[in-house]
């Protein structure tokens, strides 16, 4: 880690001189709550530009705190001082939508390495706007996708009273063929699910749905694997990835959630990344330092082809999309989002270490139900 | 006899089993100091609070120049013309001793929505508060914060707010208290000359200064009024003497 | 709906405002002592949790981890009154909310530099995990009912503590007049120490407890330290009693206006929308129950009359 | 010891002197910064008047500052969408125009500033907190779950609003605009605290049963300070959405509210600079902070508590050697 950040810095002081061809403003949650998403996202990112060995890139981190306006500030300074040409980083959807549509507009490329809100992969997209993780809603797709073909007609779904919380109620609707048996809201931040479980118990469905994120989800496996209600439940990734499954325990075994990568999908690349991160932090990667890691190499590569201070060769470049994705198959839709595989994966333990193994194909090649409003 | 300025009929005010004030009716009439003396925990506190709208009485009524102000607030009885001075320094202690002075007359000119300009430099204002300082004698501390001023100071202090106020009647809670023989006497003589503008009830532990200045004494024991009269009647009282003065004498 | 979820969401709103009695019983009991407000409340529940998280980890026991938690949190509180809190009681309730905000930023980056940014994991013990099926054919999780023992086990505590012992005397004392324990001949600084402790390591306590069944976390303490407050308020500020009906008033209202307010306005609102505006009003019904006390009585239920 | 004036003018210089430095040294986000700053403590001063004046510690003044900048995010939503604001029959065409969004900001924030002292004024001390506490929670939580307006992610205003006769997309001219309502609120602050209502209020925060027996009602004079108190916080939540470009519920939250105390406790309660040197500092100190360590809440935890243990009466306080009001 420690040797990490100070390649990194090698790097930027070595940049700061006439080299600096391209500098990439990275702007994520590294303190207070839920930094440890913005750390994967850095330290995945950070891998590939170190493996990538070169010196004409200089990255330039800050933290936003997980604030929006510190997150505007923080572009105006990346774009006003910085002059970057390039900027990634944000892990929320409101930070994204604070942050997104003026920076773009000012002409400078955004890549996100996680939040993808309907706002802008619809009406709101922009040609210097790219997706590289997912359109919001898509994980809930798969999911929905994954409860038809696994047989439940009947769902108990529930998320937080937000709008991230709304459209993964409707993602999962929009692919679920079954019936609902009750769809809650929960409060933003809520500890404890003792009343959802009991109407979950009361309520005669086969399946739950659940996007709770963060400490929420970590709060809800443990209660309802105490509860002893022994319905199937699906969720998005996002509650069971590397840095929270082993806060959770024993709850999460045998839960199925959906993801676009996982540590075992078969491919040079990911074999690779998986090694050389657990080799350079003593960790295992998470969904979200995989987004980082791809984000940074999908930059790379569009850089040898094209400078960033040309930006409609560096546009093209982008949406080539050639390079090597840890989730094997990346393709930019119309709306500069992912078409890509969704899996579904189950919790296993290996060893002391709780982790997930893919079990198969949720929606194949799928991209996402904002890209037709989208005129870019 | 025309009508008193200030009256209590029956006031009954009780705190759980304690009466603290038990049927008192007191009368204080243009041109006099009427004192109320007693014990520790007669009830004295008590009945100033019923008095100027601290307490709301639990029987009786409270008359100010002939109105019933019983259930009025304080801030409208002082509206009234109740003048006020406490027994433990009420003061903005932050504050200089002439910003204290005017915030009297700004309450007495009704001028607390006035949200611009210096109260400092209102004229009539300033001096207004200039002269109840210089009547009571500390005009010279008018630019001292309050916190510093001696006891006996805000005592003094104490009087010329209400002085601001060109009160109907005044009521004062020991002012006398901590002032010294010096003091004591200035205050006397100040007060004595106070009653041809407003008559004083005043509560008072100084004996010395009672006897010297009251025209007329309310004795009050548990509650109770229990002798009224001039200052001759009440030291000739056998029943004030055996309930009260009895132990002094 | 049928009258049994009814009861059992009766049951889960209890067992919710016990433990949030756990919490606020030392958050009143510290400002009834000591006047003092204190933020960093939360931050010894987190102590707690984490310290638990670490024991567990590294033993397996959760008896231990319990104690570690006690432990953990009534030493850093001890620690924070001697050092900071101390300085602070004759200060103005401004400057005691901004030193124990000070407090709050501490502790939550300290904990975060110590533990890194991920979620510790604590988990029911074996013994006591699982459901029970309780008279009326209820399914309820056997540590949730063990929650609700060890709470009111707690408030007896308080109770006797208070009202029986010569420490209880002592703090009863100084609620009213801390001149009057100094003349009773009393240490009141090794007193307050005492009660500050006791009041951490209620916290603490309530931090392992409820962190089994959440997530242990930085900021995990921040939602539940606004609403202890809440309790207390409701309850009036420096009583137990007050904060044990505060507490179940909270957890009841949070509970049961989640589950029913949304239900009430599907009987006029199409779904989806009644569902939003449910929650949204549910997510507000504490405070605006905080509020319509405060109104109603503004110095909450059992608070000293002004 | 210094002067309490001439502290204010050197530092009232230095918010001049700074920007137009950056200016010239081609330094824009150092005027984005200070820009931050006097935003920051426009709603700072607004809160010292109720605070530093009239002792009224309001734990809820994010309310205000919230309500000022979906003021500016809802009209502005509506220009830039085309579609008027329909509250049955009252239809409210959307603006861009910086005046009439401030008018809104001042009226919607003195009014709800209004209801909730009425109704907070029935208490005191620790209550009075944490009733003001509960009332921004309540705005805060439904700002999160109202979809309309964005819910938690919050309204986005792609650019920013305009001012007659000024080119508010230049940083240099929307900090000078920002800069000018600030000497404003100042200006109001200084006039206020040495009128007669000014007088009366200081006096109702240190003996209320005082001002009672010269004929005048401490609760009334409270109210009023609390409504001029959010209007200011709500004209300056306004500029801070404009600055931002961006609206959300975090403007709503309890630790924004928090944070507006710590600025005039940094600074100085109820001095006329007060908040505007806690908020110069607190920026200042976020941002070089932020830039050495991760960790850096540590040490504005720790820099706070040694304020709060050893110089009572603020920065201020420090350097005239006078310990500020009590409250």
């Amino acid at each position: 880690m420690k040797r990490l950040l100070a390649l990194s810095t090698a790097i930027a002081l070595g940049a700061s001189g006439a080299m600096a061809d391209t500098k990439i403003g990275m702007i994520t949650t590294l303190s207070g709550g839920g930094a440890g998403l913005g750390i994967d996202v850095r330290d995945g990112f950070m891998l590939a530009i170190a493996q990538a060995g070169r010196d004409d890139v200089e990255v330039v981190i800050e933290d936003d705190q997980r604030k929006p306006d510190i997150a505007v500030q923080l572009a105006d300074k990346m774009i006003q001082s910085e002059k970057v040409d390039i900027m990634t980083g944000i892990i929320w959807s409101n930070l994204a939508m604070a942050v997104v549509p003026s920076a773009v507009n000012q002409g400078v490329f955004y890549l996100s390495p996680n939040a993808g809100p309907s706002a802008l992969a619809g009406k709101g997209c922009h040609e210097n706007y790219f997706n590289v993780a997912w359109q919001n809603d898509n994980l809930h797709e798969a999911a929905g996708a994954y409860a038809n073909g696994t047989g439940y007609e009947n769902s108990f779904i529930l998320a937080p009273n937000y709008p991230a919380g709304k459209d993964a109620l409707t993602g999962y609707k929009r692919f679920f063929e079954g019936e609902i048996a009750n769809e809650i809201y929960t409060q933003l931040g809520q500890t404890d699910y003792a009343a959802e479980i009991a109407q979950i118990r009361a309520s005669g469905a086969d399946s739950v749905f659940f996007f709770l994120p963060g400490g929420m989800g970590i709060s809800f496996l443990k209660q309802y694997a105490d509860s002893g209600v022994d319905l199937p439940v699906v969720g998005p990734a996002f509650s069971f990835d590397q840095g929270i499954l082993q806060a959770v325990g024993g709850a999460a075994l045998g839960v199925v959630n959906t993801s676009q990568w996982s540590k075992d999908i078969d491919n040079a690349t990911n074999a690779a990344f998986v090694e050389s991160f657990a080799a350079e932090y003593g960790r295992l990667p998470s969904l979200y330092a995989s987004q980082g890691f791809d984000t940074a190499n999908l930059i790379l590569s569009a850089l040898d082809k094209a400078s960033a201070d040309d930006a409609g060769a560096f546009r093209d470049a982008l949406r080539a999309a050639d390079f090597d994705s840890t989730r094997g198959d990346f393709a930019f839709g119309p709306n500069n989002h992912p078409v890509q595989t969704i899996y579904a994966r189950e919790v296993i333990q290996e060893g002391d270490v709780f982790t997930n193994k893919t079990l198969g194909v949720a929606l194949a090649n799928h991209s996402d139900a904002y890209a037709g409003n989208c005129n870019m | 006899m025309s009508e008193p300025v200030l009256a209590t009929r029956n006031l009954k005010k009780a705190f759980g089993a304690l009466q603290a004030t038990d049927d008192v009716s007191i009368d204080l009439r243009a041109g006099e100091i009427h004192a109320i003396i007693g014990p520790n925990g007669a009830g004295k506190s008590t009945l100033i609070a019923q008095i100027c709208g601290g307490y709301r009485p639990d029987a009786g009524t409270v008359h100010l120049a002939g109105v019933d102000v019983t259930s009025l607030s304080t801030a409208e009885r002082a509206q009234r013309g109740l003048g006020r001075t406490f027994q433990i320094s009420a003061l903005a202690m932050e504050d200089t001793v002439l910003e204290n002075a005017l915030l009297g007359a700004v309450g007495h000119a009704r001028k607390p929505w006035r949200l611009w300009g210096a109260v400092e430099r209102d004229r009539s204002l300033r001096d207004r508060a200039m002269e109840a300082l210089a009547r009571v004698g500390i005009a010279d501390l008018a630019d001292q914060i309050t916190a510093n001023l001696s006891h006996g100071q805000r005592r003094q202090l104490e009087v010329a707010v209400a002085l601001t106020l060109a009160p109907k009647a005044f009521i004062m809670d020991e002012p006398m208290a901590g002032l010294g023989a010096e003091g004591s006497k200035v205050m006397t003589t100040f007060l004595d000359g106070l009653r041809s503008e407003a008559p004083i009830l005043l509560v008072e532990h100084d004996m010395d200064a009672v006897f010297a200045l009251a025209d007329r004494i309310s004795v009050l024991v548990y509650g109770r009024v229990i002798a009224t009269g001039s200052v001759e009647e009440i030291r000739n009282s056998r029943e004030v003497r055996e309930a009260y003065l009895g132990e002094e004498a | 709906m049928s009258t049994i979820l009814i009861l059992e969401q009766v049951l889960n709103g209890l067992q919710f405002g016990i433990m949030l009695f756990l919490m606020a019983a030392g958050l009143t009991l510290i400002f009834g002592v000591m006047g003092l407000i204190n933020l960093a409340h939360g931050s010894l529940y987190m102590v707690g949790a984490f310290a638990a998280a670490a024991v567990a980890g590294a033993t397996g026991s959760f008896l231990l981890a319990l104690a570690a938690a006690l432990a953990a949190a009534a030493v850093a509180g001890a620690i924070i009154e001697i050092v900071v809190i101390r300085r602070l009681y004759r200060a103005a309730h401004l400057d005691q909310v901004l030193a124990t905000f000070a407090l709050i930023l501490i502790f939550s980056e300290g904990t975060r530099w110590v533990f890194g940014s991920f979620p510790l994991f604590l988990d029911v013990p074996s013994y006591l995990s699982g459901p029970v099926t309780l008279p009326g054919g209820i399914q309820y999780p056997l540590y949730r009912l063990a929650l609700i023992a060890v709470g009111l086990a707690v408030a007896v505590f308080l109770w006797w503590l208070t009202a029986r012992t010569r420490i209880g005397i002592q703090i009863r004392a100084g609620e009213n007049d801390r001149e009057m324990i100094a003349a009773l001949g009393v240490d009141i600084s090794r007193l307050y120490t005492l009660v500050f402790a006791l009041g951490a390591a209620l916290a603490g306590l309530a931090g392992a407890l409820v962190g089994a069944i959440q997530s242990v976390q930085v900021g995990m303490g921040e939602p539940v330290l606004i609403l202890a407050f809440v309790v207390i308020v409701i309850g009036g500020i420096g009583s137990i009693k007050g904060a044990f009906i505060g507490a179940v008033l909270v957890g009841l209202t949070d509970t049961l206006g989640g589950i029913f307010l949304p239900e009430l306005f599907k009987l006029f609102m199409e779904p989806g929308a009644a569902t939003q505006t449910g929650s949204a009003l549910a997510s507000m019904a504490v405070y605006i129950l905080m509020s319509l006390v405060l109104i109603w009585r503004p110095t909450g239920l059992f608070g000293a009359r002004a | 010891m210094i002067a309490e004036r001439w502290i204010n003018w050197i530092v009232l210089l230095g918010f001049v002197v700074l920007p137009l430095w950056a200016l010239f040294a081609d330094e824009p986000f150092t005027i984005t910064l200070a820009t931050r700053a006097v935003i920051l403590a426009l709603a700072a001063v607004g809160l010292n008047i109720a605070l530093g004046i009239g002792g009224l510690v309001s734990l809820g003044h994010a309310v205000f500052f919230g309500l000022g900048g979906y003021a500016m995010g809802i009209l502005a939503h509506h220009a830039q969408t085309y579609a008027p604001l329909e509250l049955g029959p009252l239809v409210i065409e959307g603006t861009k125009s910086m005046p009439i969004i401030w008018v809104t900001a001042l009226v919607t924030s003195a009014l709800a500033a209004l209801v909730i002292g009425l109704l907070s004024l029935r208490t005191t001390g620790v209550y009075f907190i944490m009733i003001t506490l509960a009332f921004g929670q309540m705005f805060f939580f439904f700002s999160i779950s109202w979809s309309a307006y964005g819910g938690e992610d919050g309204l986005s205003i792609y650019v920013r609003n305009d001012f007659p006769g000024l080119n508010t997309l230049q940083p240099i001219q929307f900090f000078g605009l920002c800069l000018a309502v600030l000497c404003l609120a100042l200006g109001i602050h200084s006039r206020l605290r040495t009128s007669p209502f000014g007088l009366a209020l200081n006096a109702a925060r240190q003996a209320p049963e005082r001002v009672e027996t010269v004929g005048l009602n401490p609760m009334r004079l409270k109210l009023l300070a609390f409504v001029i108190s959010g209007a200011l916080t709500g004209l300056s939540g306004a500029l801070f959405a404009d600055l931002n470009r961006f609206v959300s519920p975090t403007m709503f939250s309890w630790q924004l509210s928090g944070e507006l105390i710590v600025l005039i406790i940094i600074g100085g309660v109820g001095r006329l600079m007060g908040p505007v040197i806690g908020a110069a500092l607190f920026v200042a100190l976020e941002h070089l902070l932020g830039g050495l360590t991760e960790f850096w809440l540590v040490w504005l935890g720790v820099i706070l508590l040694l304020i709060v243990l050893f110089a009572r009466g603020g920065i201020i306080g420090i350097l005239t050697g006078k310990a500020g009001p009590n409250v």
